[in-house]
């Protein structure tokens, strides 16, 4: 064994912690009290030529793994920008993986190496309401017209879409009673939002306010096959090798999340006195502190060892889920205990730790919910029987 | 970065629990936690040379370090073995390694050694209240870790040149062991005093020595429950797949299944923690305290919480003293407090956050 | 022992579910998001004669107790209006304490009548930045000038100051070093909250928006000797009386908010359906929320004891205390369950849950922490040696 | 509405504690523990006629209902007496009330009384697995509590007219009974076979008088936890005053402060809801079957929460086999499955929620 990171691993996470570290607190607690994304933030990360760090060279990236790709998102996420900021890039950093993989060259040559350098922005259109975790169960149907496709559904969640000029859309090309498997007849397409046809309705949350999440309603929107990600058919399977990366990814932004609240609750502790003796030397309010450092570390670990089992082609399906769920819960815990730590004041919008808790929430739920991965463990690794 | 283990150590584990397998199948296992005399299993442990391993060639042993010593601890939590004496040892022997004889005899011979501090909170040189006049000790250490299985004793004791460790033959004069009784009986804690007892100054620094024993002690008592933990999900995983309610397995029940998964989370986080903080250690990295305190800190409860989790999920067919499950859950109520809480842990862990001292 | 509630307290049960249950979780949303008071809701309950359920018939009021007072701010909050709707009216149900036992005769014609019949909104303006929980602390200071006082300081946390027409301030009239013993020297005022003198700034916070929680500027505040409550120098002690209170009401509408969080986490597992099948069949969504019903009942009857105690006479500080304890955390509990078991959805503001939480939150802090509940206990109950 | 005991209450129990303190002192519980042997205890109790407290005087009772017995479950558990027989005997005994000189027998006479179902589960007729040929009882089944010393066994069989109870006296021909050894050495259990043996139908409805015996476990169970969790309480709040580190008792360290008064607000839940469960359930409230869940599903985990922290506070020498502490903590540990987990409870909550059946 050999636990070290390797010396550009190291690089990569001091050059984004200061990049990130640019864009402080203040700017962070306007931009998701306004609900504007940040694209100060953005356009900096696509200057550095961060958004290609997994996209392969030929088209313009670097070509790295999930492991540095969760570095950067860990770090952008504990500079205090939080899920804010990390859900800003997400998509660009991994989201393309189904193309890069499986697009035609002509597609790619169009799309990745704008996405590198920042101009294009793309959403990520899978979930449906009605569809629950079951993405074979999603209705949005992708009637053929000649070489086109015209395209009628309703998706939700779908992060970006404001922002997004193209979406990763995918379709039922046969019904889910027709298809002879069901994981078979899904089709995956990178294709342009066209708002004429497509209603965005933002959906009102907790949390996370500076990146919208929104509604589709999508009536006749029509796509050329030019844009269908390889072949009709075989969405479903594209997308599965992205799945586990998609859940270290959220769990490096976690991580990172509770580093960030970890880091202003010891802040805190430091600079508060009461009747002149900083609140940090009290062992109630210290304790729950250590024991938060402790379990992120943990969790880390976990998140490590599952992302160099992926980059190094071994499975890692119950290292990826894992660490999702460590990570999110002591990214929640870390929040939630900042809150404690910051009493009234923590309350409060000013200490930024209230949006960390708001943000630190969602994790628990997206984009599996606790729940599901201990059902996922059941079933997979233990070999329980499957239930409901 | 490597997050595997070599060929070398996965070999090592699977030898070592089939071994175990043969050496103590679960009939004698019990029989010995019944009669509380470890002796035949601690004296198969030397014939076969498992106490050799983990420590360097020319001190007798058979190459490695605190991982695998961490591997092996693992195992023998996993099988619920009387590995009292093991483990002072483990903690102990790099002390004695100044005196080649001694240790040669610990690692080789059937001779085991102990440092002689409370087993109950983290080694520290300030709590045990030897004196050393010269080189003769006085003075007494409650509940010390095997004390009774070994014949090295290891004494911080304070004289007129501070704090040193001394080396003690358990059969010197004025050397008297008084063994305790504990809920966990597959290890046992003693009572030493020493009445002017002759002792031979080790050629070491204490305070190194000490702060090292702590850490290599936290992380092999959490590899011993990373071991139980493994144990007990495989007991309670294999009781939900026969047991029947409702005429289906109880496993296909969402709230035990949550419950066998949230074992495995433990467990595999565990597992990542221990590995690395035995190499961290091992390695002396600047941060081997956060990391040693983390595995303590965070595995030894989880120990407890999968254990309860067990017994839920057996009912109360866990609680029977002819099921197997209440060894290991003893064992890992001991090990959260073993050489340290997670209070006593936790409070390292602050020191490691720019947080002011607490008071 | 006889725990049945009178024929009286299951009366003013129903019939305050009744008039909360006529605005609904939509009323609510909007409430919150806009900042807006409610005041639909406030007129109403004062136009049925509520917010005097406490104070004594002479001025207009029912003269009952806690235990009455209790259940009316439970089942505001259960009703789904939450902490919006009890903090919109928690302060005319018995705020008013120290003016009905202490106030001058003039004093009480003049202002009960008035906060009984809705008119007259008080605001209560004791918390200081700099003094944290030890209220002997304040600095605020009123100035004997002839028959006036003048007041300068600075208050924090002071909900309803945008509403309210009076304040109910706790001053230093002499300083804390130059006073006795320290519980001495502090005067309170029932006065005009001049915004002439007080400048009164909201404060950006996670939750509970239609109340608004503000930090208080006060430059020269003149206020007739006529204003003050009682004797100068005893305003501490007259606080004293109301602290248990104050942690029941708190409790009961930390109690009534995890069980309307229960209510829509039970009417969502009924209605969700994933492949045909309510959600609410599964195990592991059901058991939680059994749970959390078992301690929100359990809590319950912590309360029930502590307001019996109080209203008998009798000593509970320790009911009180752990009967805010076991309601915040029974109720925060419920509401992030009910998050979780709304999956995604939970996140959104639709679910009115995500509110719930966001309100939740905040009991754990306020008006006391849990930790310092857990201080209160160790020291005054179980005799443990100071700590810090 | 009234939140306290009645002056008659209160008296009971400070009279039943002194009793307890005086007739049972720690050294002897302690001995009875190693020794296994509850006789001594059960004929004490017996003969000062705590008994027969808590049923009507027509039944050979001093009065009282489950209030009184839950107050005195609370001392027991307070005391960690071994009250397995008495607590069978109250749970049993409402069955036996047809049968007035059986009954007075229990209540009065040194014949305890025990229903026959396995003492891991929520008590339910179906469960058991006796067939009734007439009125001869035939099957098996396992752990139940104090059959080893019970005179008077209560059966639910199913015969040709379904699920009724049946009275057994356990020196019938055709009746065994096997003692299973239990880490919690106050209270057994054991297996118990009937082969043919003779019964006498118990003019009751079986169904109901299971149910209502089923809430009564629930009741007195969380009781005897509640006085373990005071006592625990008690027993850490003088360690923690008593023990100094750096001078000073740990009892002003923060961390342990919060830890004793987290067992404080635990102890005073407990009791509130345990109260009003047994009056609950006395009273035949619509909502028993909820307030009894609550008092078994609520204070018995925070039992054992209370036990762990109990152990955390003292360290390692709540461990050891001479300090009081493990006999409260394995009481804490059995009372948490004793007459259903939990789990099972839960299910019966979630009932009380308009949630549709688990699956």
């Amino acid at each position: 064994m050999d636990f070290a990171p390797t010396e550009d691993q190291q690089t990569i996470r001091n050059a984004v912690a200061e990049l990130a570290g640019k864009f402080d607190d203040e700017y962070w607690l306007e931009k998701d009290e306004k609900h504007e994304f940040p694209w100060e933030l953005y356009d900096a990360f696509a200057k550095g030529g961060w958004l290609g760090i997994t996209t392969p060279e030929a088209y313009g990236g670097h070509g790295m793994g999930i492991t540095e790709a969760s570095i950067l998102l860990e770090e952008v996420s504990a500079s205090g920008a939080g899920m804010n900021g990390a859900s800003s890039m997400h998509m660009s950093i991994f989201g393309m993986h189904p193309v890069i993989v499986h697009g035609s060259e002509e597609l790619k040559q169009r799309t990745l190496p704008r996405i590198v350098n920042g101009e294009l922005h793309v959403c990520f259109g899978v979930t449906e309401p009605e569809a629950g975790l079951d993405t074979t169960r999603i209705t949005t149907f992708a009637r053929r017209d000649g070489d086109d496709y015209v395209v009628n559904g309703r998706k939700v969640w779908i992060s970006k879409a404001q922002e997004a000029e193209k979406i990763l859309l995918l379709t039922r090309t046969t019904k889910f009673e027709d298809a002879e498997k069901k994981t078979d007849g899904l089709t995956l397409f990178l294709t342009d939002l066209d708002r004429s046809k497509v209603d965005i309705r933002p959906i009102r949350k907790m949390g996370r306010n500076a990146v919208s999440s929104n509604e589709l309603f999508i009536d006749d929107l029509r796509i050329s096959a030019e844009d269908r990600v390889g072949e009709e058919g075989k969405g479903f399977f594209y997308l599965l090798d992205g799945l586990n990366p998609e859940r270290m990814l959220i769990a490096a932004e976690a991580l990172g999340l509770g580093r960030a609240a970890l880091r202003r609750a010891v802040r805190y502790g430091n600079e508060r006195e009461v009747f002149g003796r900083p609140i940090g030397k009290n062992q109630g309010l210290q304790f729950p502190l250590a024991e938060s450092l402790a379990r992120l570390d943990a969790a880390e670990l976990m998140l490590r060892k599952a992302t160099w089992l992926y980059d190094n082609g071994k499975p890692c399906g119950r290292e990826a889920n894992t660490a999702k769920y460590l990570c999110a819960d002591a990214g929640f815990e870390a929040a939630d205990r900042a809150v404690q730590t910051h009493g009234g004041m923590g309350y409060s919008e000013e200490y930024h730790v209230s949006r960390y808790f708001r943000e630190a929430r969602l994790l628990r739920i997206a984009p599996i919910s606790q729940e599901m991965v201990l059902n996922y463990l059941g079933s997979h690794v233990l070999g329980l029987p499957r239930s409901y | 970065m490597r997050w595997e283990l070599s060929d070398e150590q996965e070999l090592l584990c699977s030898t070592f629990r089939s071994w175990l397998e043969r050496a103590m199948p679960a009939a004698e296992l019990r029989a010995l936690f019944d009669a509380g005399d470890p002796t035949a299993f601690e004296n198969a442990l030397v014939g076969e040379g498992w106490t050799s391993v983990g420590f360097p060639e020319d001190w007798g042993g058979q190459g490695g370090g605190l991982v695998e010593l961490a591997l092996l601890a693992e195992q023998l939590g996993r099988h619920g073995a009387p590995s009292a004496a093991w483990l002072s040892s483990a903690i102990a022997a790099p002390a004695l390694a100044g005196s080649r004889d001694v240790v040669s005899r610990v690692l080789e011979g059937s001779e085991a050694a102990c440092l002689v501090v409370p087993g109950d909170h983290v080694i520290d040189g300030g709590s045990g209240g030897v004196r050393a006049d010269g080189t003769a000790l006085s003075g007494a250490v409650t509940s010390v870790v095997s004390a009774d299985r070994a014949r090295h004793l290891v004494v911080p004791a304070v004289g007129a040149k501070g704090l040193r460790l001394f080396h003690v033959d358990v059969h010197a004069d004025g050397v008297q062991v008084r063994r305790r009784t504990l809920l966990d009986r597959t290890r046992g804690v003693a009572d030493v005093t020493f009445v002017g007892a002759a002792a031979s100054e080790l050629n070491c620094d204490a305070g190194e020595a000490l702060r090292d024993a702590a850490l290599r002690a936290a992380v092999l008592v959490a590899a011993d429950t990373l071991g139980g933990i493994d144990r007990m999900l495989e007991l309670a995983v294999e009781y939900s797949k026969q047991r029947k309610q409702f005429g289906v397995s109880i496993g296909s029940f969402q709230a035990v299944k949550h419950a066998a998964s949230s074992m495995l989370v433990q467990a595999e986080a565990a597992r990542s923690i221990v590995y690395y903080a035995a190499a961290s250690v091992d390695q002396g990295h600047e941060d081997r305290v956060l990391h040693a305190a983390t595995a303590k800190a965070q595995v030894t409860p989880a120990g407890v919480e999968a254990a309860d989790t067990a017994l839920t999920m057996h009912g109360a067919i866990g609680y029977t003293w002819e099921h197997d499950l209440h060894l290991f859950y003893k064992r890992a109520k001991l090990n959260e407090h073993l050489f340290g809480g997670s209070a006593e842990w936790n409070e390292r862990i602050a020191s490691a956050l720019p947080l002011l001292a607490a008071g």
